[in-house]
């Protein structure tokens, strides 16, 4: 047992990590990537959203109604969504005003819903937590490498709490193409072509 | 029909449940969630506009209650004794933008009836679009020295207001805030000056 | 070969040989001893042959591989059947080819005598069509197809061949009366015959018309004639045959009419063989003779890698024997040196559009091309106006990317054809 | 049926006109030399290193991708060659090496290989690469500044940035004879008007550029910047300004005639070409940017597969007589 809930776990670590394995969640990948604190931020809120429907939705899943059960798995996402996006408000709210507009729609991020309907429904409680915080935390590793790319060449230092780390000397000029949206899609491009040559395994 | 009488149910459980939860923790943080908008929104817009204040224009917040709109609510005045000695009045107004509501803090001398300064607190504008009307100090410090006989419209809808280029929608929510303020300041001017006696 | 003219504004004109003013007989190339015959049927081994090795076959017999096959040829010679063996013929059409070794006697077999003074369509299709010029008898007695016009071809299609234009110009008599035979035999009410450009025709068949065909390629391919002479267009996927037109080439008509003549059947085929010098000599020779025979007579020495072209270079067919024998519809033969061949790439398409403005089909080849690589041949089809091709290869001419646009559309036609007939079966079986 | 000799068997057709894509990229290259080669003698040196920086980097960065993608090697074809030229052609002579080495590889890479090479790409790779330099470091396209230490016995103001800046009155700067022999602060291998006219005519006649894209952009940027010199002459300078400044004939002849991302057809080259003119005056005289040719070429490509739907009915199709 516990092998399995390791085995859960660490599949959305590397073998099934979103969006570069699964390609899902690339609404908040590109939207949010800019700096590597949005984009951790931004992971850490849909990691939480996604244990917690996750375990709910797996908690409750023989007892909603197939028919109804994408409304059902929707009105809980949306619950923690706004429990998010209130705790957000209440204790991070520097946070919360950059992810500003991109909170919300967590509750229509492919990951969140995907594993409601692709895991969590068919799954004891246990290893949808497992499968929810792997997922979220290997979402997260991809939002932060993606955005520490982005952040990197494109300001040439990273920022956490107003404090950057210059990571190149001032004769860098800062690739400024790729903190813009274009950007955005070229590099999460490459990572995934980089990614698909890596072996799965 | 058992299975749709299940279905209901199950679906208003579950909405009432959550609604219940989310009830319960929007009061719970309500407070919290306040002072943080003050401390992170409001206060840099007051300190921008009243950064010749001698006084602690949060501190001394107080609430008028009006009807706007068929509705009632609370707004919050932030006075403030500025260096010449003049005295000010402070307070936020919405209006429409492209994502959302676009919030106004507009100063305002009392005797002079003139805008001192006015800044974006909230908004949920397009980054790097509609969000430099906050960005952008240059873009509403053409509201510094407005008396209340402008129209806060845009200059192309017959107002006095310059629109921000690419972000006419954002800017048409600005110049409805500043209307807004207008409309509740000469509203409730009597009102105004009897709290801050 | 034709190159690429300095200037790209204009399209490249392709130029249809025509025949000189008075053209010289053609040189005859005598029968080698051995002779080889192409019958357009598969040999099934489970199945006893009609015909089998060390079978003496005589002059004129008829020979086809099982008693209800209907495809024949019939023998130039007599002789003794050497061998009988497949040959694989273009996108897996299996053909059986016999050997035949020359005796030197003079049996001859004439079925064809007793037919010969009032003979019908159906004893035409039977016995005369391996006449030199292939004669189209079964599209003329197929119930199917209502016949209304019948287009007598006095051009070639194809580039580097005068033969059809020399049999205008030379056997106007014979036309003349093969013209009549046919009025008589079909009863079709339209006749027209199609002349080069600036050619005058002597005679005149009441009922008969007489178009000019534009001297550049691709213009004489019979959708084209279609188009241009006859103001009707083909529908996708049909062919003019469908539609009710037949066209015969004058050879096939002076044939028949020396037939009825002579009330016999005779194999003499007249073919052009344009060397690797680019000189281009007429010939005259047996069905049935090996092309080696025929480069031997020419003095055309052909090495590795060289390529042997069947009729005419863009809708001709390259062979990988020398010892491919003349048959009744081979008009044209080319040897090309090994240095010369163009080459093919597997470049993709670079979007030129060279291809666009030479296709008379107005078809968007570019598009096209992408979706037959990927072997999309449904949506070729649908979208992508697959079956408006007449197949005059004139893209691949073209083409920068050196694709070969002209066997991709080729092959993706077969591939419709194959899963229609496919459907077809599965739709009979259930 | 011994068969002694092998033979060739190929498919039809067997003759071609031999044509071919390196012979293509080669003439294209050679119509660019005259402005390549006034670009080097105006700006010296430095010019000849940044396009010679500028080719072998993008034949570098092709065999790479040859390599990575396991593709047989296509640098033979001067594909790689010719996008490296072109791009070095739009860069100031000043530009850094590393700008030429980034440009090349965004231009390469991402603007050519990843969509599978020649042919497939759906933007001018060119412009990509010049497009996110643009974006990114605008400062070394700032012809002004760049070029500050050259000393010029013209004008030394590029013309379309001090239209913006200055208004129509600059324009009193730049007589047209002046824009025609290159007598222009600009990018190494744009200005000379004349050579440009010369290598597009010579590609015209030789066929390998389509000239209904060429003379339909032109048409486009004459009658947009016509139309807005006629409403108000104060503000917008006129059709001839516009057509010798700035990146417009390199544009109408290199980049917009582009194979794999513009139509084919006539009348949606007509209208691709018409849309590229009528953008760049758009952008000049509207926008933001001084010159608008490299976004308006790269808005055309966007809308060329939607366009070149736009088609002449082929032979057959939707006939139904018996």
């Amino acid at each position: 047992m516990a092998q399995s809930i390791a085995k859960e776990f660490t599949k959305g670590l590397w073998t099934e990590i979103a969006p570069f394995r699964i390609v899902l969640g690339l609404c908040p990948i590109l939207a949010v990537t800019n700096t590597v604190e949005n984009g951790i931020g931004m992971g850490l809120a849909t990691t939480f959203v996604l244990v917690f429907s996750n375990f709910f939705v797996s908690l409750f899943r023989n007892s909603i109604p197939a028919k109804v059960r994408i409304p059902c798995f929707i009105v809980i996402i949306a619950t923690f969504v706004t429990i998010v996006e209130l705790l957000m408000q209440a204790y991070t709210y520097p946070l919360f005003l950059k992810l500003g507009i991109f909170i919300p729609l967590i509750v229509v991020n492919c990951i969140v819903l995907g594993r409601a309907e692709a895991f969590a429904s068919k799954n004891a409680p246990h290893l949808s937590i497992a499968d929810g915080l792997g997922m979220g935390i290997g979402f997260t590793f991809s939002l932060a490498v993606l955005s520490a790319v982005r952040e990197i060449f494109g300001t040439g230092a990273i920022t956490f709490y107003e404090t950057p780390i210059v990571l190149f000397g001032p004769s860098f000029e800062p690739f400024t193409f790729m903190v813009e949206a274009p950007g955005a899609f070229v590099c999460l491009g490459l990572l995934l072509c980089i990614m698909n040559l890596i072996p799965k395994k | 029909m058992r299975e749709m009488i299940k279905m209901v149910m199950v679906l208003t459980i579950i909405t009432a449940v959550s609604g219940g939860i989310l009830s319960v923790l929007k009061t719970s943080t309500e407070e919290k969630i306040e002072s943080q908008v003050l401390k992170f929104q409001k206060a840099p817009a007051i300190g921008a506009i009243f950064d010749t204040a001698t006084n602690d224009p949060l501190k001394e917040r107080f609430k008028i209650p009006t009807k706007v709109k068929d509705k009632d609510i609370e707004i919050t005045f932030f006075p403030a004794v500025l260096e010449d000695g003049s005295k000010a009045v402070a307070f936020e107004a919405k209006g429409a933008g492209f994502g959302g509501d676009v919030g106004l803090m507009v100063g305002i001398d009392l005797e002079t009836d003139k805008i001192i300064k006015a800044r974006v607190t909230t908004h949920s504008e397009t980054p790097g679009i509609g969000s430099r009307v906050k960005d952008d100090a240059t873009y509403v410090s053409q509201f510094t020295g407005m008396g209340f006989d402008a129209t806060f419209k845009l200059k192309n809808n017959g107002g006095d207001i310059d629109a921000l280029s690419g972000a006419t929608v954002t800017s048409k929510g600005v110049s409805v805030a500043a209307a807004q303020v207008k409309k509740l300041y000469l509203k409730l001017k009597p009102q105004i000056l009897n709290k801050m006696k | 070969m034709i190159k690429r003219p300095f200037t790209g504004l204009s399209q490249p004109k392709l130029k249809y040989d025509s025949v000189e003013s008075d053209p010289k007989g053609p040189e005859t190339v005598l029968m080698p001893s051995n002779i080889l015959l192409l019958l357009n049927d598969s040999l099934d081994s489970l199945r006893t042959s009609l015909i089998k090795k060390e079978d003496q076959v005589k002059k004129g017999e008829k020979l086809s591989l099982y008693t209800e096959s209907t495809e024949y040829v019939i023998s130039p010679v007599s002789g003794v059947i050497k061998k009988i063996e497949s040959y694989p013929g273009e996108f897996g059409n299996i053909k059986t080819y016999l050997v035949i070794g020359t005796e030197e006697n003079d049996d001859f077999v004439n079925d064809f005598e007793e037919h010969a003074d009032k003979f019908e369509l159906e004893a035409a299709a039977k016995l005369l069509k391996s006449l030199p010029g292939a004669p189209p008898f079964e599209t003329l007695i197929d119930p199917t197809k209502k016949i209304h016009t019948l287009v007598i071809s006095g051009v070639d299609e194809d580039l580097a061949s005068t033969t059809r234009q020399y049999f205008l110009s030379t056997a106007p008599e014979d036309l003349k009366e093969g013209i009549k035979i046919l009025q008589n035999l079909t009863k079709i009410p339209k006749i027209i015959l199609t002349v080069p450009e600036g050619f005058n025709v002597e005679f005149e068949i009441s009922g008969m018309q007489v178009f000019n065909i534009s001297s550049f390629y691709p213009n004489a391919l019979p959708e084209m004639i279609m188009k241009n002479q006859l103001k009707t267009t083909v529908p996708q996927g049909k062919t003019c045959e469908d539609i009710g037109v037949c066209f015969i080439s004058s050879e096939a008509v002076v044939s028949i009419a020396k037939a009825c003549r002579d009330k016999k059947v005779h194999f003499e085929k007249l073919v052009c063989v344009t060397g690797k010098d680019g000189v281009q000599k007429r010939i005259k020779t047996s069905i049935g003779t090996p092309v080696k025979s025929i480069f031997k007579h020419l003095n055309i020495h052909t090495n590795k890698n060289d390529r042997i072209v069947i009729g005419g270079p863009f809708k001709g067919f390259s062979v990988f024997t020398i010892y491919h024998p003349v048959q009744p519809c081979m008009d044209s033969i080319i040897v090309q040196d090994a240095g010369i061949i163009p080459f093919v790439s597997d470049s993709a398409c670079i979007n030129c559009g060279k291809c666009i403005k030479i296709c008379p089909a107005n078809i968007p080849v570019n598009l096209l091309v992408r979706q037959l690589e990927a072997n999309l041949f449904e949506e070729a089809k649908e979208t992508f106006d697959l079956e408006s091709c007449i197949e005059c290869g004139l893209c691949s001419y073209v083409c920068t990317a050196k694709i070969p646009i002209f066997q991709y559309i080729r092959l993706g036609k077969h591939e419709l054809l194959k899963m229609k007939t496919e459907t077809e079966k599965e739709g009979a079986n259930g | 049926m011994d068969n002694k000799i092998k033979l060739t068997v190929s498919h039809a057709p067997f003759w071609h006109d031999g044509d071919s894509i390196c012979k293509m990229n080669l003439h294209i290259m050679l119509a660019a030399m005259p402005a390549v080669i006034f670009g080097i003698v105006q700006f010296g040196m430095p010019a000849l290193g940044v396009i010679l920086l500028a080719v072998s980097s993008s034949m570098f960065f092709e065999l790479i991708m040859n390599f990575a993608t396991k593709r047989s090697l296509s640098t033979g074809d001067f594909d790689a060659a010719l996008i490296g030229l072109l791009f070095g052609m739009m860069l100031p002579a000043t530009t850094p090496w590393w700008v030429v080495v980034i440009g090349a590889f965004v231009a390469i890479v991402i603007g050519k290989q990843i969509y599978g090479g020649i042919g497939a790409n759906p933007f001018n790779p060119v412009l990509v690469g010049v497009a996110i330099l643009m974006v990114s470091w605008p400062g070394y396209f700032d012809s002004d500044a760049a070029l500050l230490n050259y000393q010029f016995d013209f004008k030394a103001l590029a013309p379309l940035a001090a239209l913006k800046h200055q208004g129509v009155s600059a324009i009193d700067f730049f007589p047209i004879k002046t824009l025609i022999m290159g007598q222009q602060v600009g990018t190494i291998g744009t200005n000379f008007g004349l050579g440009l006219i010369l290598g597009g005519i010579f590609l015209i006649i030789k066929g390998y550029i389509r000239w209904e894209i060429t003379i339909s952009y032109i048409a486009g940027i004459i009658i947009t910047a016509l139309i807005f010199n006629l409403s108000n002459s104060g503000s917008y300078a006129g059709p001839m300004f516009h057509l010798f400044s700035g990146y417009t004939l390199f544009g109408a002849i290199f980049l917009a005639t582009e194979n794999s991302s513009s139509p084919v057809n006539l009348i949606p080259m007509l209208i691709y070409g018409f849309l590229g003119g009528l953008m760049v005056i758009l952008i000049r005289n509207l926008g933001a940017y001084p010159d608008g040719t490299v976004f308006a070429i790269l808005l055309i490509n966007l809308i060329n597969p939607l366009i070149d739907y736009i088609r002449p009915k082929a032979l057959g199709r939707g006939v139904n007589n018996a």
